[in-house]
């Protein structure tokens, strides 16, 4: 027993020391927030959620933020999957492993952050055992919709990913399952088809729907049809945004050519263009809700924009999109690496912006005329809970493209330019 | 229900008997305002945001759920009823909103879409020290941590007073009558508890009686009704309004004025 | 027969396993296990059902004597459900009744004084708690020092007039009560008066906030509705907008702490009519106050003041009202008597003075008649408690330390003393009881009406039978105790009778109009005027100890440990002060720190209103280290008349 | 191929069994499915042979499980509704058949006690008012509800057994459906 767990702290050490200082400090950095993650995570799940900074009347926090980012953030799975398998962008192709495993770890720990923010996390299964199915199957609360869209897209992910995973080179030589790998590769296409159904659901449902549903709040009261298509565009926008910065992050941290730049180039296009869909959708929303949607309430879509959480963020939304148009969208800009890294930087994080004044400014409105703005600032346990949940999804991330063919086209590269590459791994 | 501020003087009788009659949880700190639990808050307002000294004025304005129906009274939406995802939240055929705990997962959705902050999440998990257990009523279920809560108007008391009556020989069940805890202990009779739907309730009384004085919390659509009927009309069709249950009274024009934002 | 080889056994092993886990599915034995987690991990609570009834009894927390119905399910009480009353004591009677820190036996102390610990306690029996303290007060009677009996009670009640009867038959004079409407107006006129508020047709109000708390809540919300109906005028003096001055027809904002001036230009006003009162001197002083010189102190414009003179003049029954504040009441002796020669000015019906009787005087024994020509007669509680001595003392229900602006002086002058407190939950002055008996709510004490509705909490017992017992056990003293209990007594005790007239001191009025015209002027060590506000449940501090009226707290006067202190907005910019900022108030008394402002026009100009009840140093976990507590540092100037600290008004800075 | 059948089936019979059985009981116990019944009650003899002699219907549970003045069930009878009838001071033996004879083990309680538990509990969470569900009456006069609708045939019963397990929602909201009667869930939770 005990040589076991002496040879388990070698295997563990020799692998910690084959990372170089900069990985080695950022992996400690995230084993303390996962430690922080584990300890805080029991704290709130045996004793409630009193320890956080919601309240009664701010009830929405950092973790829903959370849940929007990544779902929206997440949601690039889909949009690369739909425009390689359905578009046939063949030069996407290097990026869609690495694609479906953020799709997957993002809609994991929305799950987890879910179980987190929900006050009986024991009863999680209500959603599906008693749903809110309003008349006709439409569903009256945004959230059943989500519950049930987000689960059917996370088995579809599920399923995409089961490929990835059986192209490790152990399970790869067993016969049975390289066919079973290779078949469900084929008919990947009716995945990303069926996928991309469900995620345009949920991503309108949880980004849009969600919020505009709540009639009695003048802050995200809005009509149905046109919120929900903004948020979608968002989320194409800045998901194509954020697998791509994953997918160049891990080619800096590993120290090689993971994914080609045409690929890069293609996919920082398509993003383009979707942020100037997102940049009209968002002009029109906003336009929209200071003329027709806030005035129903007898309010003045300027005095919303108050508090700590005010128009600050409305124009920093504003200007990030600008900042990544401008540096996306021509050719001779997106090509040059500085500038494409500041275009995808500032796209994801105009959407995580776009989020952020969702649920912060929303939740600090007042709803009395003599009540203040509510100020929120989250508690340790929610930013452990928060950033240690990130630091998982990185490790698990960093994990998968050491040990799977997260990057094929890095894999052949290495095939052809013989051990040195290998080194570097 | 109907509370005429103009008789109110801001005792806080109601407050404490409701928290007496439902089992309001208690928390390590009840002062804790943004956690505490409670179904009626005394709001106190002052109109100090439009006026100077001397010419401000107080009041406390007992707010508790609204019992909201939307726009349509035949087909109740309540902003809160239909977001909830495991309706543990519903419209009787009463008119009342319920909660129901133990099918509530914590989700706080229907607190997010409450304009009124009539809704309560118990944060943490109630605790009822030494001989406080004792004091708690068998009719309302003790919520745990985890849930949301609100008021209903004390529908117990309904269920109460109905198997009074019953056992007495009434068999119309609907003709049963009964008042929520905080109206019985208002020592002014500022609350008036009773039946809308009925024409000759006294409530019902009251509030034609005393139009120009009735308004509803933060629901200024209502003015818009008396100035401009077609527009009123247009506005109720681009959207659902709340549409409250709780009618206020007052003779003061402030009171009114600061129902809206500016 | 194959033998049994590996694989076999593999199989039987699964088919086993396999079987078992279907077996127990299928018990549903998992689901109910599921839902046994589910109640368990909520720690579901279901209270315990039993029969129903309803109990009547009659609330002796004030003359009131209102009705009362309890809903009980089987021994529990669950609900006080009765609408005739607007008074906390009777909403608040359960939390009280069933608090978790109420005291369940006589309590010794063990370890050092002043700590709040129940550890410094330990659990004594009654029959050895009251040898020991009657040994101890046996010994100074002995001695011919009873005089250094002391005794302090809250209520003007029974159980009060038992103690003041204790501490003389023991040979002292040093019974004294906690500040309140009824005995501050006592003293200062020689009885209490009655008002008759529900056929008064005009109430002049001097910052006696008459709905929140004040006097007999229940009364005067019924007396509110009587208004309300026949159209009764109120006229309210105040320097904030309290929820009375708003609800008040005529509200008159004037300058903090100037209500006495303004009595004194009303009574000006009406003796140009032809009314007086009081005698020449005093008229002589009233000749001074023309309305253009109280218009200058007190900030009204001479027109309020005519005009307010006027309706009260004309009105046929009108009642003018001393006694600022709400349940904690300050004010001045000349205040009073001021307002009350109005009264006796005007004609009016609706303002009676009345005498309490409650018990006779007692026999003394031969030392206690030696010794009470020791003892020194002090005009009140705060001159007592600067200027008097005492080496045992008997707190009956009061909080002295908490309330009293001489509470420091106090808990110093208990700690040296042997100190004996008679209360359900261990407040800021049992801290530095030596022993403490619990007492009783109203619910289970018995009354002349008939048996308490509910058993005496475990080991308490009422605070008139304590005494009672007490007083059975101290020599010299039995022969003046002569009743069995507490409900022997109630039935053979008096009631109040009509006062004589009053006593108009000049001198004490001329000197106090002196102080505050000083307290006006603008000072630059302390620009500002601080007076007290109350809230609803809170009042001066009884409150805090129940979680269901912490819930009516409203989120601009304390939420999230942080008090608030409302400030004038122009006063606040002048001083630099922005919302919610966090200042220290400083008197020439003291200086409080740590409360947050919150900037209202509800506040007069150069003001800082600060609620009273907050900062308990004890009385339960939910009072403890709460806000802070202002009364340290308000003005301690003793009224020679009352003998009481004239706290309301105090000069302060922002630090 | 048999053999392997027969090495899987029969440990998977015997396990299967077993484990039923015994989660079974757990189960019964956690829900207090076995309550003290000191007397072996018999309810068919009550009704059939000592009712119809004193003017009783055999449908007339109320004569002992009764109501409070308030309309609550008092649920199982008190020792002294027993003794109202079985005389404390009556015969043993020789009395006619119909004559409610005393019950010595009886005088070991008081009056008020109620020394036995009940198999059907009212759940937590749940108010259920059987006074207005018995009241309940149709247009034309019949009642809504028997109490064997719930109960199973208890008038039936010679012992103590338990004749009915726990009553699950969904027959509540079954037996409301059918009767058109409100299904919302305030109707009956608090």
């Amino acid at each position: 027993m005990g040589e076991l767990i002496k040879r388990a702290i070698d295997t563990i050490k020799a692998e910690f020391n084959s990372y170089s200082t900069g990985v080695k400090i950022a992996l400690g950095v995230m084993f303390f927030l996962t430690a922080g993650f584990v300890i805080f995570g029991i704290q709130i799940l045996f004793w409630g959620l009193g320890y956080t900074d919601m309240s009664n009347l701010y009830p929405f926090g950092q973790w829903i933020i959370g849940d929007l980012g990544l779902v929206s953030l997440g949601g690039g799975a889909f949009t690369t999957g739909f425009a390689l398998y359905i578009f046939r962008n063949d030069k996407l192709e290097p990026i869609i492993n690495s694609t479906v495993l953020i799709g997957f770890l993002c809609y994991l720990f929305t799950f987890i952050f879910l179980v987190f923010d929900i006050g009986q996390p024991l009863r999680a299964w209500f959603g599906y055992t008693y749903p809110n199915w309003g008349e006709h199957l439409m569903p009256t609360s945004m959230l059943t919709e989500v519950i049930w869209c987000l689960t059917l897209y996370f088995m579809i992910l599920c399923v995409e990913i089961v490929p990835v995973a059986l192209k490790h080179k152990v399970l790869d030589a067993i016969p049975a399952l390289h066919y079973v790998g290779h078949y469900l590769h084929r008919i990947m296409w009716i995945l990303a088809a069926a996928g991309t159904f469900l995620s345009f659901f949920h991503q309108g449902s949880l980004g849009g729907g969600m919020w505009d549903i709540m009639y009695g709040k003048a802050v995200w009261f809005r009509a149905h049809h046109i919120y929900f298509f903004v948020v979608i565009i968002g989320a194409t926008a800045g998901g194509t945004a954020f697998m791509t910065l994953c997918a160049y992050l891990a080619g800096k941290v590993m120290k090689k050519e993971v994914v080609p730049a045409e690929t890069f180039h293609s996919i920082a296009k398509i993003s383009g263009i979707l942020f100037v869909a997102f940049f009209i959708a968002r002009l029109v929303d906003v336009v929209l809700m200071a003329t027709r949607w806030v005035p129903l309430f007898d309010r003045s879509y300027i005095s919303l924009q108050g508090g700590l959480y005010g128009l600050w963020l409305l124009v920093l939304e504003f200007l990030l999109l600008a900042v990544v148009i401008v540096m996306l969208l021509p050719k001779k800009n997106r090509e040059q690496e500085k500038r494409f890294l500041i275009g995808i930087i500032a796209g994801v994080a105009a959407i995580t912006t776009d989020k952020l004044i969702t649920v912060l400014n929303g939740s600090s409105v007042p709803n009395f005329p003599w009540r203040d703005y509510i100020w929120y600032w989250p508690t340790i346990q929610e930013w452990f809970i928060m950033l240690g949940g990130l630091s998982v999804m990185a490790m698990i991330y960093m994990w998968c493209a050491k040990y799977l063919p997260l990057f094929p086209h890095a894999e052949k590269h290495a095939h052809h330019e013989g051990k040195s590459q290998a080194v570097a791994e | 229900m109907a509370i005429d501020l103009d008789l109110c003087t801001g005792c806080g009788d109601c407050a404490l008997a409701c928290a007496q009659e439902n089992n309001m949880p208690v928390f390590e700190d009840d002062s804790d305002l943004p956690k505490r639990v409670q179904f009626l808050d005394l709001m106190k307002v002052s109109n100090d945001r439009d006026a100077a000294y001397p010419d401000v004025e107080v009041c406390y304005i007992p707010k508790m759920c609204q019992q909201c129906e939307g726009n349509d009274p035949k087909n109740p939406k309540p902003p809160c009823v239909s977001v909830c995802p495991v309706v543990a939240t519903d419209v009787g055929d009463d008119g009342i909103v319920s909660q129901i705990w133990s099918r509530c997962i914590g989700c706080r959705y229907c607190q997010a879409s409450c304009p009124y902050e009539a809704r309560a999440f118990n944060w943490w998990k109630p605790r009822y020290e030494g001989d406080f257990k004792k004091s708690l009523n068998p009719d309302v279920s003790v919520a745990s941590r985890g849930t949301v809560v609100k008021c209903q108007f004390c529908s117990h008391i309904w269920k109460r007073e109905r198997d009074r009556a019953v056992a007495g020989g009434e068999l119309d069940i609907n003709a049963v009558t009964y008042t929520p805890a905080c109206v019985a202990a208002c020592p002014t009779r500022a609350m008036v508890f009773g039946d809308l739907d009925d024409p000759g309730s006294e409530l019902s009384r009251l509030l034609s009686r005393e139009k120009k004085r009735t308004f509803r919390l933060i629901h200024t659509i209502d003015e818009m009704k008396e100035k401009d009927e077609k527009k009123w009309k247009a506005m109720m069709q681009a959207k659902n309004y709340p549409n409250p249950k709780v009618y206020y009274l007052t003779s003061k024009a402030w009171i009114k004025e600061m129902m809206k934002f500016k | 027969m194959k033998k049994i080889d590996r694989k076999d056994f593999l199989k039987i092993g699964g088919g086993a396993i396999v079987g078992g886990l279907s077996g127990y599915v299928f018990s549903g034995a998992p689901f109910l296990g599921m839902q046994w987690l589910i109640e368990w991990t909520q720690d579901q609570y279901v209270p315990a059902g039993g029969k129903e009834e309803y109990l009547k009894t009659i609330c002796e927390a004030c003359r009131e004597k209102c009705e009362m119905s309890i809903r009980m399910i089987g021994d529990r009480a669950v609900k006080i459900e009765t609408s005739n009353s607007g008074c906390p004591f009777s909403q608040n009677a359960l939390q009280l009744l069933y608090h978790p820190e109420r005291i369940d036996a006589p309590l010794k102390r063990v370890g050092r004084k002043g700590t709040v610990k129940f550890s410094a306690f330990e659990k004594v029996s009654w029959d050895e708690a009251l040898g020991a303290v009657s040994k101890n007060m046996n010994k100074l009677i002995g001695e011919k020092r009873g005089h250094l009996i002391a005794g302090i009670s809250k209520h003007d009640n029974l159980a009060s007039a038992l103690l003041d009867r204790l501490v003389k038959a023991c040979g002292s004079t040093a019974a004294y009560y906690e500040p309140s409407l009824n005995s501050l107006s006592q003293a200062a006129l020689g009885g209490s008066v009655e008002y008759d508020f529900n056929n008064a047709d005009c109430i002049l109000s001097f910052g006696a906030r008459l709905l929140e708390g004040w006097g007999v809540p229940c009364s005067m919300n019924k007396a509110f509705i009587e208004w309300k109906k026949k159209g009764t005028r109120l006229i309210q003096a105040d320097a904030v907008r309290t929820r009375t001055a708003s609800l008040a027809d005529q509200w008159l904002p004037i300058k903090p702490g100037t209500e006495l001036i303004l009595a004194m230009g009303i009574a000006n006003r009406l003796s140009k009519r032809g009314r007086a009162a009081g005698g020449a001197e005093w008229m002589a002083v009233v000749e001074k106050y023309a309305p253009d010189k109280v218009a200058a102190l007190t900030g009204l414009s001479v027109k309020q003041i005519e005009e307010v003179a006027e309706t009260f003049s004309r009105a046929r029954n009108p009642v003018a009202v001393a006694g600022r504040g709400g349940k904690g009441v300050s004010s001045s002796s000349a205040e009073f008597l001021a307002v009350h020669a109005l009264n006796t000015m005007a004609g009016s019906q609706a303002a009676v003075l009345k005498k309490g009787q409650w018990l006779g005087e007692p026999v003394l024994s031969a030392n206690a008649a030696a010794s009470i020509k020791e003892s020194k007669k002090l005009a009140g509680l705060d001159d007592f408690i600067k200027n008097g001595n005492f080496e045992i003392i008997i707190i009956n229900e009061a909080d002295p330390v908490y309330k009293s602006a001489y509470g420091a002086e106090l808990a110093e002058k208990m700690d040296r003393a042997f100190v004996v407190s008679i209360t359900p939950l261990l407040n800021d002055t049992a801290m530095y009881a030596d022993y403490m008996f619990p007492s009783l709510t109203f619910l289970e004490n018995d009354t002349s009406a008939g048996r308490a509705p509910l058993k005496p909490y475990l080991k308490s017992a009422h605070a008139g039978d304590c005494l009672i017992s007490l007083a059975q056990k101290v020599d010299g003293v039995k022969a003046s105790f002569p009743w069995a209990s507490y409900v022997d007594l109630i039935k053979t005790s008096g009631a109040s009778v009509g006062a004589g007239g009053v006593n108009y001191n000049a001198r004490v009025l001329i000197d106090q109009l002196a102080l505050i015209e000083k307290n006006l002027k603008p000072s630059d060590e302390f620009p500002l005027s601080m007076i007290p506000v109350e809230l609803t449940f809170v009042g001066d501090g009884d409150g805090m100890a129940f979680p269901y009226a912490l819930k009516t707290i409203d989120q601009k006067t304390f939420s999230q440990g942080k008090l608030c202190v409302e400030i004038n907005r122009k006063t606040a910019g002048q001083h630099g002060v922005s919302e919610g900022e966090r200042i220290d108030i400083a008197s020439s008394w003291g200086e409080i720190g740590s409360v947050r402002t919150h900037l209202t026009d509800t506040v007069a100009p150069d003001t800082i209103a600060i609620p009273l009840g907050f900062g308990h140093m004890a009385y339960t976990k939910y009072a403890k280290n709460k806000g802070v507590n202002p009364k340290g540092i308000m003005a301690h100037d003793i009224d020679p008349l009352t003998g009481t600290a004239n706290w309301w008004h105090t000069r302060v800075k922002i630090s | 191929m048999k053999r392997t059948v027969l090495l899987i089936g029969i440990p998977f019979i015997v396990a299967l069994y077993f484990t039923f059985v015994i989660s079974q009981k757990a189960c019964d116990r956690v829900m207090a499915n076995h309550p003290e019944k000191p007397i072996d009650f018999n309810h068919q003899s009550h009704l059939l042979t000592y009712f119809p002699d004193n003017g009783l219907s055999k449908d007339d549970c109320g004569a002992c499980h009764d109501y409070y003045d308030n309309g609550r069930f008092k649920g199982l009878p008190t020792v002294g509704d027993c003794t109202s009838c079985h005389d404390p001071n009556g015969p043993v033996t020789g009395a006619p058949a119909s004559t409610p004879r005393r019950k010595p083990f009886l005088s070991g309680y008081k009056d008020t006690d109620k020394p036995w538990g009940s198999h059907a509990r009212q759940p937590d969470l749940v108010y259920f008012s059987h006074k207005v569900v018995m009241t309940a009456t149709f247009e034309d006069g019949r009642k809504k509800q028997r109490c064997s609708n719930c109960h199973g045939d208890k008038a039936g019963s010679t012992n103590t057994a338990m004749l009915k397990g726990k009553m699950l929602m969904g027959q509540c909201e079954d037996c409301h459906t059918a009767l058109h009667i409100s299904n919302k869930c305030a109707v009956c939770h608090d």
